[in-house]
């Protein structure tokens, strides 16, 4: 890997400042938010909707560098969160070096994984990604390491230690946890942003264009993909042990078909070439799916909108408006 | 109209466009040539009517029906079947299995296994083989059968003494009269101008996509013609 | 500057290649593969950039024996090659792809290579995009970034119309006087390959013809009987 | 002991094997993943449990099949054809979603207790093999199981249609220039494959049991046997089908618990040997 240096191409740089600026006024202002939410529901909603937020980011980020399917993201969410609280419950760890190991779990797993799913074809790569979430539910839920996981019933557990100087007891509460949520969702995002700008981005989405070519330039085309894996597992853990901490819970549904369904449905309607449409899918599609829940509906909720989205805006509802501001040509 | 009609054709692959505002047409029982150099778009005229390339302009119809926007298997189901260069033959099916590919195509006539096989004698011998044991010749001959097995009003062959020993060359010639004395009409390209001049009635010369000019088969010879084939 | 020996390239019992020995590649000139369809001049150029590894022989390079070097390895030494079928990142506009491709090999003067290709005025398009010649062009320019010392180029012409093929060789013949590297095209069209060309080779059925210039080619009996015919 | 094992993995075995080698035989002729072929098998069963215990076992065993045939019509008109041009992702996402909806719609109607379906008096019975007293029932599910491959491979290899199957699935430009009508294929390729996941359906009810997490489990299994095979192809998903079966009756008892996580190992482990899958003897791909 040499070089991760931003290139942004002219008309952008003019832009930086204005785009900047918002962001960083919006990003001050999310701090606030606590005080007029007052916790509650709606509070709790938003939480959960950024954790959501940040796995369709991972998911996104995954479908548009590497063109690839990421429909297991719950994997190294739920690898991060168990490590977490098992650390805490088995091993009595404080929270702020327990979620340290959770993210390391996180990112040498996806590595681990990376390294053999990154060689097989998308449809392949799709069902794999899949099936190993099955697996870890499965694992978590072993009889046999009911002791140390909960087995089926899940695990709850009662961290020690401050984090960012947010005492973990506290993260219970979803006004105190919130500006650790905030603030994870724009490091991820941001972070995200920058790679995908850098010549590691290119790269990636070179490969993703043709992989062929790429060989001919001179590229390895094999671990830059696995790199980005692993940091997607990583960016996942943080989800991971952000939900684990906000609820003081790690269960086998953080496994589920579901939690990856909801990940890559938000990460579709938002559009996957964008850092805002994933987080914002995340918010909308938790806040929906909690609405229908209350029914009873919310997988089938799910289904519909899996068929809805795919059929009518594969690209992202973003996507319409982009092709507007741009006006056809790049800007 | 003619029974294959391609009129003001353009077409290509892609972005790519390899055809050039093309028109040809082939009677019921006629038999033309094509001839040009490597990369004149000849192989991509033929791919044009069997539905294997993005048409941009132009239509191609078959016994009166406009095919160039319908499903590919429809051009052999109206009476045009396609012996396609490089053979295309399916290696895991057997040579009788490749020949009974064209029922699909439900055309009913002459051509059955027993006339084919009576047309290429060795390919009875080799009828349980799989495509993938024959030889260059008997490929060629099993894509000339299989074509024949959907008893086409044309018959269209691309290159089909590619690679070929003279000697085959021959063989195919000889074959190819006895399907013209059936009755069948030949759309064939080819860079062997003896088996041109001996198998059709009329050619044409292509170049970068066009049809740059033609004549009578005949007459292939002869000074007025040495120009276009130049090109 | 590449020397093979005795190259035999096998698809299972089919030979696509036979007993190949001849040098390719001089400084400067253009040298063009020709031959009918199926002489094995996609597999011969797809064995010498390391896409097919030899049944038998062995190809040196600059005298060293790169038979079992990758792909990623003849790139980076000097070997680069375009595409029949154009191989280009077709997300990317085309500053992002040859930019990529420049920093990862050491370009140093990306903007020489913008200009010789023409592509200046295009640069901020999406390479899908772009007009066909263009992407024809990126293709080369793909290949020629990094300063590689032999460019084998696959049917530069193919898809394109008369008058673009003809725009697309001057730029090759003055890119190999230009930056002093080998030439190394497979080509069909003949007319332009005699114009152009300072060695032509010829391939029949995966074996080797002849190698000549293009007046010794022109009057070889074999070529003449076995590609050539009437349009000697 | 192990000869009531092998007759166990045969006939859990016979189950995979229906319900891949339809998974296969669709993704042959159309390069899609059905991910909603666990819900038809769901389906499958419940409505087998329903006219089973309104009517009786083997009018289910023949009615369902033949109620699933129409999903496989619905499946071909209004999924595969439409969106013939779209990326095979994209549509394996979207059979994915209808899968969901189906299941859902099979919960709302049956609830999300297990129901049990009991074999045919018939069947119910058991035989004694090498000493052992084994249920005639788990017998008949291997010889259906049997006698599908069986057909299938006589109907792939010795019938018209099925060489053109064969030969779409391996060419399919060339089979189109020579006349092959490739959608009408699929609409009996699609037909045949839920027909059968009914009948793995109505099959599986007296043997384990029927609950709203069975479509899941089975496409996640269909999932790796396909992958393990090698994507589309037919013989190599029939002969994952049959390792995985064995793996998974022997790992029950040799391995206990741990045995639910050897299929994904076995998976992982195919993977590092061989990312394309097994893939032997004339793969679609």
């Amino acid at each position: 890997m040499t070089s991760a240096t931003l290139s942004l191409r002219p008309a952008s740089r003019v832009r930086l400042p204005i785009f900047g600026g918002l962001a960083l006024a919006v990003f001050l202002a999310g701090f606030l938010l606590p005080g007029y939410l007052e916790g509650g529901y709606l509070q709790s909603m938003l939480n959960n909707g950024f954790i959501t937020g940040i796995l369709a980011l991972c998911v996104a980020f995954v479908m548009h560098q590497c063109g690839l399917v990421l429909f297991g993201i719950a994997t190294y969410y739920g690898i991060a969160a168990y490590v977490c609280a098992i650390l805490v419950n088995s091993f009595g760890f404080s929270a702020p070096s327990a979620a340290a190991l959770a993210l390391l779990a996180a990112l040498v797993s996806a590595f681990l994984i990376g390294a053999i799913v990154i060689r097989v074809k998308p449809l392949a790569f799709m069902m794999i990604c899949l099936s190993l979430a099955e697996l870890m539910r499965h694992l978590v839920a072993l009889p046999s390491l009911r002791g140390m996981t909960g087995g089926s019933d899940g695990l709850v557990f009662m961290p020690e230690g401050r984090i960012l100087g947010i005492d973990a007891m506290d993260m219970l509460d979803s006004a105190r946890v919130w500006p650790l949520i905030w603030s994870a969702t724009w490091v991820v995002a941001g972070i995200f942003l920058v790679v995908a700008l850098s010549h590691f981005g290119v790269r990636l989405r070179a490969i993703k264009e043709n992989e062929e070519r790429m060989r001919f330039s001179g590229f390895d085309t094999y671990w830059p993909r696995v790199l980005a894996f692993a940091g997607v597992g990583l960016a996942a853990g943080v989800a991971g042990v952000l939900q684990a901490l906000a609820s003081g819970f790690a269960s086998p549904e953080m496994f589920s078909i579901i939690t990856s369904t909801n990940a890559l449905l938000a990460a579709i309607t938002g559009g996957v070439s964008s850092v805002v449409g994933p987080v914002l899918g995340g918010v909308i599609y938790t806040w929906a799916i909690s609405e229908f829940g209350a029914m009873g509906y919310s997988q089938l909720f799910t289904g519909i909108s899996v068929i809805l989205v795919i059929l009518f805006i594969p690209r992202g509802v973003l996507h319409p408006l982009r092709l507007l501001l741009r006006k056809g040509g790049r800007a | 109209m003619s029974f294959l009609e391609i009129s003001d054709l353009s077409s290509g692959y892609g972005k790519a466009t390899i055809l050039r505002n093309l028109s040809l047409s082939v009677d019921r029982g006629e038999a033309v040539g094509v001839l040009g150099r490597n990369g004149a778009g000849k192989s991509t005229l033929l791919l044009s009517i069997f539905g294997q390339t993005r048409v941009f302009g132009g239509e191609i119809h078959v016994a009166g029906t406009r095919i160039d926007r319908l499903p590919a298997y429809r051009a052999a189901h109206l009476g045009v079947s396609f012996s396609p260069q490089g053979r295309m033959i399916l290696p895991n099916l057997t040579v009788q299995e490749n020949l009974c590919m064209s029922l699909a195509t439900g055309r009913k006539g002459d051509w059955n296994l027993d006339a084919v096989f009576d047309l290429f004698p060795i390919l009875r011998e080799r009828a349980r083989q799989p495509g993938v044991a024959l030889s260059g010749g008997q490929l060629q001959m099993l894509a000339i059968g299989r074509a024949l097995m959907a008893n086409p009003e044309v018959l269209v062959l691309d290159e089909p003494t590619e690679g070929l020993a003279p000697v085959l060359v021959d063989v195919l010639t000889e074959a190819l009269l006895k399907v013209r004395a059936s009755g069948t009409g030949i759309l064939v390209v080819e860079q062997h101008h003896a088996l041109i001049r001996a198998v059709t009635d009329r050619f044409v010369v292509m170049a970068k996509g066009q049809i740059r000019g033609g004549g009578d088969s005949a007459d292939m010879a002869a000074e007025e013609y040495a120009p276009l084939f130049e090109l | 500057m590449i020397r093979v020996e005795n190259l035999t390239v096998a698809y299972g019992a089919f030979k696509a290649l036979t007993d190949i020995s001849v040098d390719l590649g001089q400084r400067g000139q253009v040298h063009s593969i020709i031959g009918p369809n199926g002489a094995g001049k996609s597999t011969f150029m797809d064995a010498i950039v390391g896409k097919r590894r030899p049944s038998a022989g062995r190809i040196f390079y600059k005298d060293r024996d790169i038979s079992r070097e990758t792909i990623q390895w003849r790139r980076k030494n000097g070997m680069a090659r375009s595409f029949q079928k154009t191989s280009i990142f077709p997300g990317l506009t085309i500053f992002e792809q040859l930019d990529l491709v420049a920093t990862h090999l050491d370009e140093p003067d990306l903007d020489a290579i913008i200009d010789t290709m023409d592509l200046r005025e295009v640069l901020h398009v999406e390479a899908t995009r772009a007009a066909y010649g263009v992407q024809r062009r990126v293709d080369v320019a793909l290949g020629l970034i990094g300063r590689p010392d032999i460019l084998l180029l696959d049917e530069p012409g193919a898809g394109l119309s008369a008058e673009e093929t003809v725009h697309l060789f001057r730029h090759l013949r003055n890119l190999a006087a230009e930056r002093n590297i080998a030439a190394v095209v497979v080509e069909h069209d003949v007319e332009a390959v005699f114009a152009l060309s300072d060695l032509v080779t010829v391939l029949d059925l995966g074996r080797h013809l002849a190698t000549g210039t293009p007046a010794e080619i022109r009057a070889n009996p074999q070529v003449v009987a076995a590609y050539l015919g009437t349009a000697a | 002991m192990i000869p009531t094992l092998i007759l166990n993995a045969l006939a859990v075995s016979s189950l995979y094997i229906m319900m891949a080698s339809g998974l296969a035989l669709i993704f042959g002729l159309r390069r899609v993943m059905n991910f909603g072929h666990g819900a038809i098998y769901m389906v499958g069963a419940y409505l087998g449990y329903t006219i089973a215990s309104g009517m009786n076992f083997w009018a289910a065993l023949i009615l369902v099949p033949l109620i699933m045939s129409v999903f496989g019509v619905l499946l071909e008109l209004l999924v595969l054809r439409p969106l013939e041009r779209r990326q095979q992702i994209e549509v394996a996402l979207i059979t994915f979603g209808i899968g969901i909806v189906i299941a859902q719609i099979v919960i709302r109607i049956y609830g999300g207790t297990p129901l049990s379906v009991s074999a045919p008096p018939l069947l119910a019975s058991s035989v004694k093999i090498f000493g052992a007293d084994y249920p005639v029932y788990r017998l008949f599910i291997t010889v259906i199981g049997l006698c599908s491959v069986v057909a299938l491979a006589v109907w792939l290899n010795a019938t018209r249609t099925g060489m053109f199957v064969r030969a779409v699935s391996h060419a399919p430009d060339v089979s189109s220039m020579m006349g092959i009508n490739a959608d009408r294929l699929s609409l009996l390729i699609s037909t045949l494959s839920t027909a059968f996941a009914g009948l793995a359906g109505v099959l599986v009810g007296p043997y384990l049991s029927i609950d709203p997490g069975m479509d899941v489990a089975m496409i996640i299994t269909c999932m790796i046997v396909v992958v393990i095979g090698g994507t589309g192809s037919i013989w190599g998903a029939i002969f994952a089908a049959l390792i995985f079966g064995f793996v998974q009756t022997f790992g029950t008892v040799y391995l206990h618990e741990i045995s639910v996580l050897l299929p994904y190992l076995m998976l992982i482990g195919i993977l590092v040997w061989r990312p394309q899958g097994l893939n032997f003897g004339g793969g679609a791909e």
